[in-house]
């Protein structure tokens, strides 16, 4: 059981305003957050992994890790696929308007423990975003980490979420990048390749030694991928770092629609290794 | 849904009250008979605030009780006079599911003078501005629909502290 | 009594034994007060859990809408008159076919103790095209005064009625045991769980409530068969069954309709009938 | 049971000069009051008002702390793009209630632990410290309490501030807590207890199944057909839940026109289909079979394994309320039968 963390919760969201819209596919939009209070703003921290909730008013609040790195400070980013009430109206918001923000809640991603290792990023479709603040996190940092691999794929070339970024880490000499989309996804002028992501981790020259992965994607892609992390190139189960993303209202342990068996995904989670989940009921 | 929200506030003092009407009217019909009474100049009050509907058989029951719970006092459902709907029968169910929420509505104890259901073809711009005044008549008598809105008092004139 | 149960007993065994049906759904006694509840008898040896007396009030129907109930395979049901009506509806309304069931009928002289107000005006007793049909015909001639609560809430004024039910209704907790317990409430997603736009409000204020309330009614107009579940199963004793049978009563007077008397039917607000349709009130 | 700071002696007519006392001083009172035969917590005036024979309420006393809906933020939304919202102030009027069963005592410590076991939530915070619970012991049980088989029983003290224990000629209070002993302040013609006052008898609650076993067997069947057999009848209502003194999810919603609007925190429940269900379709657990399972095991493993105790205290009515006559308490006999018959073959 985590240290309590001894405070209140009014459930009172910060009051922040949409500074920037991003379009990254046909239904995933990245929004660009800032304190409306400047105290606020100077006195929030948070850690790679850990997660908010978002309201627009009216509409109800909705759960997304934060997609920006820690160590870009004075804003956050979400990325949002639109899928329900809350999601549909986020994609509505223009630039400037109010927005709020509970969090952060969660634990994260043990960047401290990675430094010196060598890093395997894997992303599937809107996956990518949770991995996206531990790579910033980790590039912003560099020479404090091993070799970095990001391995991230998409339905379709449309579908790849931060383009630019992409552009920018295969351009990078320092990072080793797999870029695929599914079959059928490609366009004529792509350059990366083509098959699913675990078809193409599996092809891939990866060492395990002293090596950690952050594998972040759609389930069934996580059930397809883990036995090619694990059987394929010999990373423990403890090495497999990976997020829950269950239903939750509250975000601080207290609504009780996260619960895998007798962990709750917002306190003791989001952040997971595969050996941990491994032991848990199959409910997430 | 978006256009009863639309519905602008009334004054909330209790003297200056005027009721709000808000009116499901039939693209085919009554739609363009609230039209033609406007291009035709009758003067009729300007409490209603007019959704449009492609029939009045598509109002469902949901759509009155928002209404009210948005602070309407009085809901009108008008269509084609029954024979002339665009969609052949739709008026027909109307003439069936409307009635009957009504008086589902009067059984739980509300007025069923606020639901008011009419006929109103597109060459009835006088039936329109007569029937409009009528009610808007009958709305100010009846007085503010207080039942959803004492519900919703809250929402009242809220003044936030940030 | 006994007689029946043993009658039921050797019925189901024989469906499951011949694989006829892979799950009989019945009565059983639970506890000791002789209080009947389901019974899902998957095996054989389960028959004899299953039972019949005079406790068997609840409507076993709902039963079928459950996608955990049906993924156990073909069903036979225990169905008295009342519930057989409520297969009927199903049946009509597409969300069951007749040779997908196996119905074993009850005839029944009403249950509870004292007799449930539903039994004694009930005009089914003995239940109508079924696979098997236990017990004797019963002659009961149906008492007057069906409506009777109905018109003594009609007789109100509308602030007394107002009264009445904006204290009722703001007692519900928003459970929706009312709505899950009724063979008619199958859909996959209700309208109260619909949220873009979210027309009814889930929080328990009377304001959600009224709207629930209402809407849940309205949607069984011409559908409800009056088993009164909904009402006997609401931890809060809302008399919502009396909202139920006000339209019953005005869908019977105005469109000489009666849900589930037969399974091809069509409900009064899936037609209309020029000649007894008025434009009565619409100006 | 736990030793009380202060055992006070005191004659009948004391709760009548208490509750007028309290009304005086403009103290809300809360007690058992009967209304078209249900009781349930209701202010009063009088102790006239209180219900003469219960054997529980029909909701249970966490909705004096924890309402089934509450407001917890409020907003306007001007045209454009802003929004002006502020939080709100919990309804915390200071309360005394009086006649709380033992069992529902002891559900608020396990309120207690939710709402404060990490971050603490202000809106029960604030009315937990400003409420003031007298228990009374049962003298009266009915064939659904189980208090005696999962927790301490028709005369548990635990979870009162001032607990009463009915005499043939008045009362023996147990001061339990600060809170108790500023109310008892204002109780008059009380004694100290001299120690041979015999408070009347009990409800009798025998011990219907042996508790300790249950979450030894729960640790090895989460997959089981168990399972299977014990949701086939359940409808899916949310019913026991509500009405459960130590069930605490809840929903938080928005509801807004277009005066603005407010959010709110309203009871929900692990039994309905759509509690866990993602917006993508997905289902962690999705059929009834997993959410039944998920509601025991919660109780009685889950709740155990995180903070040391049970979140079941037996108040039974989960069974008084299920419509389809789901009966808690022989679900258990059930597993501690397994359990046994597992533990005697091994």
């Amino acid at each position: 059981m985590p240290a309590s963390t001894d405070q209140a919760i009014d459930y009172l969201p910060y009051k922040m305003r949409v500074e920037k819209i991003t379009e990254e596919t046909p239904d995933v939009t990245t929004l660009k957050l800032l304190f409306d209070d400047h105290q606020q703003a100077e006195k929030f921290t948070f850690k790679a992994g850990q997660f908010g909730l978002y309201s627009v008013f009216g509409y109800g609040e909705a759960t997304f890790c934060i997609a920006s790195s820690p160590t870009r400070k004075g804003y956050i980013e979400c990325s949002v696929k639109r899928a329900g009430r809350v999601t549909q109206a986020l994609h509505s918001l223009l630039e400037g308007d109010t927005i709020g923000f509970r969090g952060p809640y969660g634990n994260c991603f043990p960047v401290d423990e990675m430094k010196g290792r060598n890093i395997l990023f894997v992303g599937g479709g809107i996956g990518l975003a949770p991995v996206r603040s531990v790579i910033w996190n980790c590039l912003d940092r560099r020479d404090e980490f091993g070799d970095i691999t990001i391995c991230y794929g998409a339905r379709t070339v449309d579908d790849l979420v931060y383009k630019e970024e992409l552009k920018e880490w295969e351009g990078r000499d320092d990072i080793n990048t797999i870029f695929t989309v599914d079959p059928g996804g490609e366009t004529p002028d792509w350059s990366g390749k083509v098959g699913f992501v675990p078809t193409v981790l599996g092809e891939a020259k990866i060492s395990s030694d002293n090596a950690v992965c952050i594998l972040c994607g759609p389930p069934i892609m996580i059930k397809f991928t883990l036995p090619v992390l694990v059987d394929t190139h010999g990373f423990a189960k403890e090495n497999v770092i990976t997020t829950l993303e269950n239903r939750m209202k509250c975000g601080v342990g207290k609504c009780g629609r996260c619960n895998v068996g007798n962990k709750y995904v917002c306190k003791d989670g989001p952040v997971f290794t595969c050996a941990e989940i491994e032991e848990m009921p199959p409910e997430y | 849904m978006e256009s009863t929200q639309q519905v602008e506030s009334t004054s909330a003092a209790p003297e200056e009250w005027s009721p709000s009407i808000v009116a499901f009217l039939c693209n085919w019909c009554s739609y363009a008979g609230a039209d033609l009474a406007g291009m035709s100049r009758f003067k009729y009050p300007a409490n209603i605030r007019i959704v449009k509907v492609p029939c009045s058989g598509k109002v469902d029951p949901m759509f009155v009780l928002k209404a009210f719970e948005s602070g309407a006092d009085l809901v009108l459902v008008s269509g084609c006079h029954p024979g002339d709907c665009h969609y052949a029968t739709g008026n027909y169910h109307a003439r069936r599911k409307l009635p009957t929420f009504r008086t589902l509505l009067e059984f739980v104890g509300i007025d069923p003078r606020r639901f008011q259901i009419s006929w109103v073809s597109a060459a009835e711009g006088a039936k329109w501005a007569k029937m409009v005044a009528d009610i808007t008549e009958l709305a100010e008598e009846l007085g503010p629909f207080e039942y959803f809105d004492r519900l919703s008092d809250k929402r009242k004139n809220r003044q936030c502290r940030n | 009594m006994q007689e029946l149960t043993a009658q039921l007993r050797e019925k189901a065994k024989e469906l499951l034994d011949a694989k006829t049906v892979d799950l009989v759904i019945g009565y059983g006694p639970t506890g000791d007060n002789g209080e009947m509840t389901a019974v899902f008898a998957r095996k054989p040896e389960d028959v004899e859990k299953l039972g019949l007396n005079g406790q068997c009030f609840r409507n076993l129907a709902v039963y079928l809408n459950k996608p955990e109930v049906r993924k156990q395979g073909k069903p036979a049901i225990v169905v008295k008159g009342c519930d057989r009506r409520a297969l009927n509806v199903l049946i009509r309304e597409r969300r069951l076919a007749r040779e997908d069931l196996h119905i074993i009928g009850v005839n029944c002289d009403g249950v509870g103790e004292p007799l449930m107000g539903k039994c004694k005006f009930c005009s089914v007793h003995n239940p109508e095209e079924c696979d098997d049909v236990l017990g004797d015909q019963i002659e009961m001639p149906a008492e007057d005064g069906q409506f009777d609560d109905v018109g003594e809430m009609e007789q109100l004024s509308g602030d007394e009625r107002w009264k009445f039910w904006s204290e009722k209704l703001g007692e519900c907790i928003r459970c929706y045991a009312c709505r899950q317990v009724c063979p008619m409430c199958y859909c996959k997603r209700c309208v109260v769980e619909k949220n873009i736009p979210q027309w009814v409000e889930t929080s328990p204020h009377l304001r959600g409530n009224l709207s629930w309330n209402v809407i849940r009614a309205f949607h069984l107009t011409g559908r409800c068969i009056g088993c009164g579940e909904c009402e006997r199963v609401c931890p809060m004793a809302i008399p919502i069954g009396l909202i139920n049978k006000k339209l019953t009563k005005l869908v019977k007077e105005e469109f000489q309709f009666a849900a589930g008397m037969t399974d091809d039917e069509k409900g009064p607000f899936s037609t209309f009938d020029l000649d007894i349709d008025t434009d009565k009130g619409i100006l | 049971m736990k030793e009380p700071e202060q055992k006070l002696v005191v004659p009948n007519g004391w709760l009548e000069a208490l509750v007028r006392k309290l009304r005086v001083q403009g103290t809300r009172v809360l007690a058992p009051v009967e209304r078209d035969g249900a009781v349930d917590f209701r202010e009063i005036n009088s102790a006239d008002e209180m219900a003469a024979n219960y054997v529980n309420t029909r909701v249970p006393l966490k909705e004096i702390l924890f309402p089934r809906t509450e407001t917890i933020l409020e907003f306007d939304q001007p045209s454009g793009g802003d929004v002006v919202f502020s939080g709100v102030e919990a309804n915390a009027a200071p309360t005394i209630v009086i006649g709380a069963r033992p069992c529902d005592l002891s559900a608020i410590g396990v309120l207690d632990t939710v709402f404060n076991w990490d971050y603490h939530d202000t809106f029960y915070g604030q009315r937990r410290a400003n409420t003031t619970f007298v228990g009374v012991a049962c003298r009266e049980a009915d064939g659904n309490c189980f208090c005696g088989s999962v927790a301490g029983g028709a005369g548990e003290n635990e979870g009162s501030d001032v607990f009463v224990r009915p005499t043939a000629d008045g009362a023996l209070l147990e001061i339990m807590t600060e809170r108790g002993k500023k109310l008892a302040q204002s109780i008059d013609d009380a004694a100290p207890a001299a120690g041979k006052e015999e408070p009347l008898p009990v409800a009798a609650t025998e011990e219907r199944f042996d508790v300790e076993k249950i979450k030894g067997w729960l640790d090895d069947h989460f997959d089981d057909d168990f399972w299977l057999d014990v949701s086939l009848k359940c409808l899916g209502c949310g019913a026991c839940s509500y009405l459960c003194p130590t069930c605490h999810c809840f929903d938080i919603v928005d509801e807004s026109d277009w005066r603005g609007g407010e959010r709110r925190r309203n009871w929900d429940c692990c039994s309905f289909a759509l509690f866990t269900l993602h917006t993508s379709g997905h289902n962690p657990r999705p059929d009834q079979q997993s959410r039944c399972r998920n509601r025991l095991m919660h109780k009685f493993k889950y709740f155990v394994e995180r903070f040391g105790r049970r979140a079941c205290v037996g108040c039974g009515r989960c069974i008084r309320v299920c419509g389809a006559g789901q009966n808690i308490v022989n679900v258990l006999i059930d597993i501690t039968r397994a359990e046994a018959a597992t533990s005697g073959s091994a």
